[in-house]
């Protein structure tokens, strides 16, 4: 081989505007952790959350352009095609963007309750969101590795950040080892699936399977499972799922709630771009698997929610069934699937993260008794129909986001002639309506005349919360214009 | 005899599984922190010998890409059993089962 | 909702969506109301219900008892993504649903006093009707099933919130019993839907999807069971009634009220509107099954009754038997048993709820529902016990009072296609006699005792509340022709409707050839 | 004249309406005289009608007027009218019933002289007035069941009208569910018929070609059932005694005079459906009811149970009667027991009221000097009932016996039990004639019986008047004097003829006439002379009806009661069981796998590579394409 392009090296075309977010996440970050290194005196908690906002908010009208962008001008692909800027990136940037913006709010009232250091809690927040983005939005899979890394690691560090507290150290450790064994499960599926079929770039490897017929595609399937592997666990899917509850109630719960939508979304963007879109060919290999995951993580997260007395325990696991769900609209392998999926993806973020927020809110400290909640419903009314609303939704009960949520799943699930799926998914929902049941009468029939609690709410909390809860009922009356962005979603993969 | 791809391949999944074995037996935590370590290794491994086969450097700058993660996650690890150990000295992964149910 | 109002299709004034939103927005008006007037909650609901009310007398004033399709139709785009529309029309069979939906709401909410929180409670109330509404209204699969479901969280608040000492359990289990059944149907109606959608497209409208009747009979049966496990368990049919008892005896007594007179319905409802006119040829297959099940309900939840020993809990089970009749004489597919059916299940609606507002008075009295412990409350209280043995008449079935007429013409009619069904079914008329007589002996003869004697006789306010039962329960007995004339038209099209997608034939009685054809089966038995 | 029927049923109801209104304001005794103007108001109609009726030719079918208010029940094919039809038979019953009815209104004004719900008990005689009209007018069997179950409603009102007393309330409960076990076999006939014939109005339903015979033969006796339950035939008879539990004027109206003659008013309305085999059946039914109820009646004490038997037994003979086809004589008879049945009821209730409350015939004796008019009309009551010519009793009794005598099949049979009744019933009525107004006197002097008030004594001398010459509506000794019979001609397609010769007959007539002699014969020596020792003429058994109520309390209240108590457990246990079994099951599995949530990292990486391998295995070797 010639010394010739060594010489003549040039970088590939990048498409800088496409990465604007991503930069500006960055920028913030570095921004947060120059002034809090330079500053004299402690910075202030409102200065990261500002700037987090900010940035956010800069980066989703950026996304938001983008969007329309690609609406006008269809997808394309920048970095020698390492990353798409197609309707399914920028749909999970801006979603990204969203958990942010709560995510930071939230934290500011946490994190000044705890009196954790703001500066790096932020720094890391952007940081994992940068990697969400990517993972989200690469068409490579070392790409998509570098973005699952940089995503867990601020996680890592995020859980581990309220140290005082042993469950918080012991979370943190689960999930660090745990996650540094699946993403090494990962990391192999990607050597194998670069060994059968020459790279890892997501458009090669599609175009590759579609010329090439294998005369034995046991490495190639191999491949497949590993990385079904890195990613079950990153979503929690059954039986991937053992270290989510833990973690989730050890995890302070702002930390929580990212974990539970964007750790999730972002897992899930990856499975479906690279099963959905690059392994199109093989999904009658990898479709029952991922229905054998469905149903597990639906009747695992269902049943096990309703034996637990720790309401975050108990949502944790509840998260575990709704992965279930998202699992069964990516196993029908359709178009009509993935945008079901995105569409319960996007509505679940806004629904865990008000949970997740009404949770932190209501418990200071490691544990959250389910008695803690009795007779909020007379103390906080309006506290208590929020929390109602945001149950009642995860339980998939009409005129609210999830309910469509479900529809569209089990729409997919049946198009796709999976009624069995559809009927199970339907009854783990009934299970564990049981459990949201539980939550809501605690709230309402407190058995003697108990003096409720009454917990202050941070203003970003209810400003929070007032949000979340008008857009899980908003979409559950006029979900339109979400359906059609998600079915303007899907992810395809092009050359750029 | 000649040694083709296939031994190092092979070599390469040893190693990922006695990395995976080691993590599954032992508890102290920096022995898994290394057992993680041995794992991504036999990957690179493996990601050498495929680039070999397929003449194709690309899985060889992985590799690279892999060490500095790998250093990533080390120094992250390290940082939570050190802050661990300074509070409970004597940890082992068991003594982490307080959540559980 | 400001384009609800202004109708696309249909009538000027679209009034069906308005008697859905109105009592929502009640519910809205009254939650932004101060707490500090808590005496002003439920007036300014029953204003609101009030006016719903009088809009389905108008919609039952200008009905026209001639068409026997759907009137006041009116359809919006809803989610066009999905093909769903906001799809709403009345028939014979929903017509007097609705118009009691709208008289029974503003009643219980002025006649019941909650005690306490009677902001939520009127809330809750006034969404109930508005949810009841709109699943008696709509023809958009999608849309009944949202409302079908949504009903449940409000009734759920009012057994929880308002409900006596066991109110967790039975709220939670009338919840998840409910859901279970409605889970399986959601399956189905995105089946339905997908599978006859064909090159027309996807659609949830009922009656688009009765005409196309594009599904084959093996998927057409299972999803007519998916649907009929949702609404038996709604009726409640024996085996899946056991819920009932436990929410009726939990639920305060608007709930029960409501939960009696309007909820039980939409099980009823549902086979008819989606039951037997989305499968014929599956509700004709299954018929015998359910009918069955039907009968066995009226004997069985006769005989339970008779043994129970709260006076909720008995009107309960009287309940899972008179609803065991409206069950038969669906699935018997005769104009007489049909328009039967359809007609007890307003009656069901007037006795069994005016029992239970007599129940809840009794309970405001004497702060028990144990029959033991009350006696010889007719010394002490000849006016409540004259209502009630009025309303327990029409419960029995005696003639001149409504319950007679809905039993005889289900009987009647459900003689031809299920003769020994409805046999047995009829000595349900003697157990009815029985385990009623056999309470009110315990409960209101007898030598009274001292707190007995001390029991106040029924209040003119009161009063004024039970007269709109007993005049409607005298009415429909000595009168029901308006009823039934505009029920009529709408059942024969059900049964044509049947008739042309299955092998199913109506008997005409007079048909000589019937006579032998009875005699042979007769026979045969 | 005759367009006025609606008036007839439409009078008591407006003095139940207005009684209900103001009743009690109104008060003792203006309640009472408004009802029994009601009543009688209500005769007086009936009779303008029935002479707008006799105006009519007999012949060419004009005796027969239908008067449609509004359409019922109109749905599909079924149009039920709310109708009334006037011809011979519901005219006939319609005079008796207003008459009688009116008599006993006007009794009751003085007997239930200061019961604290005086207005009410008005209040249920008009509706229970109105509720028998409608079951005689009716032009449909659904209107007719509309009176059927109103009297029965109102029986089971007055029945426990004294509801503190357990047994009242009990008994009426038992009336109203035994009647409802009739009721039952009315609606399926209703329904057969409507099925087979595609109507259920009277008219129509005679005009209607024959059934199938099975058919025919099964609507016949779902029909008998019913009418069984009304009138207390063998097995459904037990209610009836209980029913004397009501106040005593009731007694004379519901359960004697009226409501429980309804039964035989059915089968005769119904005539043409019924078959040979059922009516073999309803005959063999009757002549045993009359039997066993006679036999009770030996044996009862208390004055009241003696009648309630005999009613029994006598509605037994009609029902013979009309198993032997004699419709005819089945209305002669309910006729002149109407009268005087009515007439002893009162009678006892005059004694009751005279003796304070006591009903037990062992306490009482010569009471003819205290209260003479009761007395004497008792005793007219007495004669007519024990058959002895020429009071009402022996005319229709006699025809009757007659009918049976001809019963194609088992007619010697029939009399002869017919015959065993006639006898017996001589007896006990002698027997309780004897026990309350003869023989010594039994009571100590500060109950000091008296004659009641005139508003109670009147209607006892009418009725007792009628009790004595009211055979002359149908006498047998020359052919035009069969009024009734002639009367009643239209509504039977084929009229029954007795075909013995004339000798038969007065043989016949005699040896009746002979029973009851000797019936009477024995009594005056056992109770009255005591020539014959009594000690042994009242068995527990026959006292006890035979054991048949004590039985039926044994099933109903043990196994009966056991299975509905075990039904109810089932339910809890089983049905409901299965319920929270279901949700039971759940957590167990949830418990079963809840140890894996170990909280050690090793197990859950173990469950990260189990996972994996299970994965890689199912890809690779494709188990799951």
């Amino acid at each position: 081989m010639s010394l010739l392009p060594l010489v003549g090296f040039t970088g590939p075309s990048i498409d800088w505007w496409a990465l604007l977010p991503q930069v500006i996440l960055l920028g913030a970050a570095l921004l947060i952790l120059l002034v809090s290194a330079l500053a004299p005196q402690r910075t202030s908690i409102s200065f990261a959350t500002a700037t987090t906002v900010c940035a956010s908010v800069t980066a989703w009208i950026v996304a938001f352009g983008l969007w329309n962008d690609i609406k006008n001008e269809g997808p394309s692909a920048s970095i020698a095609s390492a990353l798409a800027i197609d309707g399914f990136s920028i749909f999970f940037t801006m979603l990204v963007l969203i958990a942010l913006t709560i995510t930071a709010l939230l934290a500011h009232s946490y994190l000044g309750r705890e009196g954790i250091d703001p500066p790096e809690f932020h720094a890391l927040l952007l940081c994992s969101a940068a990697g969400a983005i990517v993972m989200a939005s690469a068409n490579d899979l070392i790409v998509i590795f570098l973005g699952l890394e940089a995503l867990s690691i601020g996680l890592y560090v995020m859980i581990a950040m309220h140290a005082r507290r042993p469950e918080a150290r012991e979370a943190a450790m689960k999930y660090f080892v745990l996650g540094a064994f699946s993403s090494a499960f990962l990391l192999y599926g990607i050597a194998l699936t670069y060994g059968s079929t020459g790279s890892t770039n997501l458009i090669h490897i599609r175009d590759y399977l579609n010329a090439v017929v294998f005369r034995d595609q046991h490495l190639l399937m191999a491949a497949m499972a590993l990385l079904l592997v890195g990613f079950s666990f990153k979503v929690a899917a059954a039986p991937f799922h053992f270290w989510a509850p833990d973690v989730y109630q050890g995890a302070p719960s702002p930390v929580t709630g990212w974990m539970a939508s964007i750790a999730k979304a972002a897992g899930f963007a990856a499975l479906l771009r690279i099963f959905f879109a690059a392994f199109a060919n093989y999904d009658a290999d990898w479709s029952p698997i991922v229905a054998v995951l469905a149903v597990l993580t639906l009747l695992v997260g269902a049943v096990m929610a309703i034996l637990q007395n720790d309401v975050k325990r108990m949502l944790a696991f509840s998260s575990v069934s709704h992965a279930g769900y998202v699992l069964v609209a990516v196993q029908s392998a359709s178009a009509s699937g993935t945008s079901a999926a995105l569409f319960y993806l996007f509505t679940y973020t806004f629904m865990v993260l008000g949970t997740f927020a009404i949770v932190g809110a209501m418990g200071t400290d490691g544990e959250h008794p389910l008695d803690r909640y009795s007779g909020l419903g007379r103390s906080r009314p309006v506290l208590a129909m929020t929390f109602t609303i945001l149950l009642l939704a995860q339980a998939g009960v009409p005129l609210t986001s999830g309910f469509v949520g479900k529809f569209q799943v089990i729409a997919a699930a049946v198009e796709d002639r999976g009624y069995v799926l559809a009927a199970v998914a339907m009854l783990s929902a009934v299970i564990s309506a049981f459990m949201y049941l539980r939550i809501v009468m605690a709230m309402y029939v407190a058995d003697d005349e108990v003096e409720g609690p009454s917990p202050k709410l941070h203003w970003t909390v209810s400003v929070v919360l007032i949000g979340v809860t008008g857009f899980t009922l908003l979409i559950g009356i006029v979900p339109q214009f979400l359906i059609e962005m998600a079915e303007d979603a899907v992810p395809v993969l092009i050359r750029g | 005899m000649e040694v083709t791809t296939g031994w190092y391949l092979v070599l390469g999944a040893l190693l990922f599984v006695i990395g995976g074995t080691g993590l599954l037996i032992r508890r102290n935590p920096l022995v898994m922190l290394m057992c993680v370590e041995l794992m991504l290794n036999g990957v690179n491994l493996s990601f050498v010998a495929f680039s070999r086969t397929l003449g194709d450097v690309g899985g060889q700058t992985v590799v690279f890409f892999v060490l500095v993660v790998a250093a990533a996650e080390v120094v992250v690890g390290l940082g939570l059993v050190v802050a661990i150990l300074r509070r409970q000295p004597g940890t082992t992964a068991d003594d982490l089962s307080a959540l559980k149910g | 909702m400001i384009e609800l109002l202004s109708a696309q299709s249909g009538p000027a004034f679209p009034v069906l969506n308005a008697i859905i939103i109105v009592p929502a927005l009640g519910a809205l008006v009254v939650v932004l109301l101060p707490n500090s007037r808590p005496e002003m909650m439920r007036p300014i609901g029953a204003i609101f219900s009030s006016i719903a009310a009088a809009m389905s007398l108008y919609v039952m004033a200008q009905f026209s008892s001639h068409d026997p399709g759907f009137q006041f139709e009116s359809i919006q785009s809803w989610i066009p993504a999905l093909g769903i529309n906001w799809h709403v029309g009345v028939d014979g069979i929903s017509l007097w649903l609705v118009v009691l939906t709208g008289l029974i709401t503003p009643i219980v909410l002025l006649g019941v006093d909650p005690h306490h929180d009677p902001k939520p409670y009127t809330a809750w109330l006034l969404l109930l009707q508005a949810g009841s509404f709109g699943a008696f209204l709509s023809l958009d699969l999608f849309l009944f099933f949202v409302m079908f479901e949504i009903v449940l969280v409000p009734m759920y608040m009012l057994i929880g919130g308002w409900g006596y000492d066991d109110r967790r359990y039975a709220a939670t289990k009338f919840f998840l019993y409910t859901m279970a059944g409605s889970a399986l149907m959601l399956v189905a109606i995105v089946s339905v839907a997908t599978l006859s959608a064909g090159d027309q497209g996807i659609t949830f409208n009922v009656i688009e999807l009765a005409q196309r009747q594009a599904l084959s009979t093996n998927t057409a049966r299972w999803c007519f069971l998916a649907f009929a496990l949702a609404f038996v368990i709604k009726v409640p049919i024996f085996p899946v009634h056991t819920w009932l008892p436990d929410a009726h005896t939990q639920a305060p007594t608007a709930g029960s009220v409501v939960l009696a007179a309007v909820m039980l319905k939409l099980g009823t409802y549902g086979l008819l509107r989606f039951g037997l006119y989305l499968f014929p040829e599956a509700s004709v297959w299954s018929a015998p099954t359910l009918a069955t099940l039907g009968v066995i309900g009226v004997v069985y939840g006769a005989v339970v009754a008779t043994m129970q020993k709260d006076l909720k809990r008995l009107v309960a089970y009287s309940s899972v038997a008179h609803m065991g009749f409206i069950v038969l004489g669906i699935f018997a597919f005769t104009t007489q048993s049909l328009e039967g059916g359809v007609l007890q299940m307003v009656n069901h609606g007037l006795s069994t709820g005016a029992l239970f507002l007599l129940v809840g008075m009794l309970y405001e009295r004497r702060k028990t529902r144990a029959i033991e412990e009350l006696s010889g409350i007719q010394s002490a209280a000849p006016i409540f016990a004259g209502f009630f043995t009025i309303v327990m008449l029409s419960s029995i079935g005696v003639p001149g009072l409504n319950g007679f007429v809905g039993e005889f013409l289900i009987l009647i009619g459900s003689y031809d296609t299920r003769r020994w069904w409805t046999i047995i079914a009829a000595t349900g008329v003697i157990l009815a006699a029985l385990y009623l007589l056999w309470a009110y002996q315990r409960v209101f003869h007898g030598e009274p005792t001292p707190a007995d004697e001390a029991t106040p006789d029924l209040t003119l306010r009161e009063g004024l509340i039970l007269a709109p039962f007993v005049v409607g329960i005298v009415f429909l007995g000595v009168y029901p022709k308006p009823v039934l004339d505009r029920i009529e038209p709408a059942v024969n099209e059900l049964i044509a409707h049947i008739e042309n997608h299955s092998d199913y034939e109506r008997p005409n009685p007079a048909d000589p050839v019937v006579v032998d054809h009875n005699q042979s089966s007769k026979d045969d038995h | 004249m005759v367009e006025l029927v609606w008036l007839v049923p439409a009078l008591p109801l407006i003095g139940f309406v207005l009684l209900l209104a103001v009743g009690n304001s109104l008060g003792e005794p203006r309640a009472g005289w408004l009802a029994t103007t009601a009543a009688g108001a209500s005769f007086v109609v009936t009779l303008v009608v029935f002479i707008g009726l006799l105006a009519r030719d007999s012949h060419s079918g004009e005796r027969s007027y239908e008067l449609v208010l509004f359409k019922w029940l109109p749905a599909g094919s079924l149009q039920v009218d709310a109708g009334f039809l006037v011809d011979p038979l519901s005219i006939t019953m319609a005079l008796f019933v207003t008459g009688v009815g009116a008599l006993i209104h006007l009794y009751s004004i003085g007997y239930m002289h200061g019961d604290p719900k005086y207005s009410k008990f008005f209040l249920y005689l008009n509706l229970f007035l109105f509720s028998m009209l409608m079951l005689v007018f009716g032009n449909n069997l659904v209107v007719t069941f509309l009176g059927w179950e109103g009297v029965g409603a109102c029986s089971y009102f007055l029945i426990s009208f004294w509801h503190q007393r357990e047994s009242a309330a009990t008994a009426g409960k038992k009336a109203f569910v035994t009647n409802r076990v009739g009721d039952w076999g009315f609606m399926v006939a209703t329904f057969a018929i409507w099925s087979a014939l595609g109507t259920v109005t009277y008219t129509e339903i005679a005009q209607s070609p024959a059934m199938a015979t099975a058919t025919g033969t099964a609507i016949s006796l779902l029909l008998f059932v019913a009418a069984a339950g009304k009138s207390a035939q063998l097995p459904l008879s037990v209610w009836l005694p209980d029913a004397m539990e009501g106040p005593t004027p009731v007694s004379a109206m519901v359960h004697a005079a009226t409501m429980v003659t309804s039964g035989v008013y059915l089968l005769v309305r119904m005539n043409n459906v019924l078959t040979d085999d059922a009516l073999l059946i309803i005959a063999v039914v009757g002549a045993a009811t009359a039997l066993f109820a006679a036999l009770c009646a030996v044996a009862q004490h208390d004055i009241k149970k003696v009648l309630a038997y005999s009613t029994i037994s006598q509605l037994g003979y009609m029902f013979l009667a009309i198993g032997s086809g004699a419709y005819v004589a089945a209305i002669f008879h309910v006729i002149t027991h109407a009268f005087f049945k009515a007439l002893l009821f009162l009678g006892s209730g005059s004694v009751i009221h005279g003796m304070g409350d006591e009903q037990d015939m062992r306490k009482m004796g010569a009471l003819r000097l205290a209260m003479p008019i009761t007395a004497a009309t008792f005793i007219v009551g007495w004669l007519a009932i024990a058959g002895v010519p020429p009071f009402a009793g022996f005319w229709s009794k006699d025809e009757i016996l007659l009918a049976a005598w001809e019963q194609h099949n088992i007619g010697p049979l029939l009399w002869g039990v017919g015959l065993v009744t006639a006898l017996l019933t001589a007896y006990y009525m002698s027997r309780q004639v004897i026990l309350v107004f003869f023989g010594e006197q039994r009571w100590d002097e500060e109950a000091h019986p008296h004659e009641s008030s005139w508003t109670m004594t009147a209607p006892l001398c009418v009725l007792a008047g009628a009790a004595a010459v009211g055979g002359v509506i149908n006498l047998p000794l020359v052919k035009d004097w069969l009024v009734l019979e002639h009367f009643l001609e239209p509504i039977f397609n084929h009229p029954h003829h007795f075909s013995s010769g004339t000798l038969t007959k007065i043989a016949l007539a005699v040896i009746s006439v002979a029973a009851g002699i000797v019936g009477i014969f024995f009594a005056v020596m056992t109770w009255l002379t005591k020539r014959i020792p009594n000690d042994r003429l009242e068995p527990d058994f026959l006292e006890n009806a035979m054991y048949i109520d004590a039985t039926y309390a044994r099933v109903v209240g043990g196994v009966g009661t056991s299975g509905f108590q075990g039904t109810a457990n089932v339910d809890e246990r089983f049905v409901d069981g299965a319920v929270n079994g279901i949700g039971k099951v759940i957590l167990k599995t949830g418990q079963l796998i809840r140890p894996a949530q170990s909280g050690y990292i090793r197990n859950y990486a173990v469950g990260v590579a189990v996972g994996a391998l299970a994965i890689i295995v199912l890809l690779t070797w494709g188990l799951l394409r």
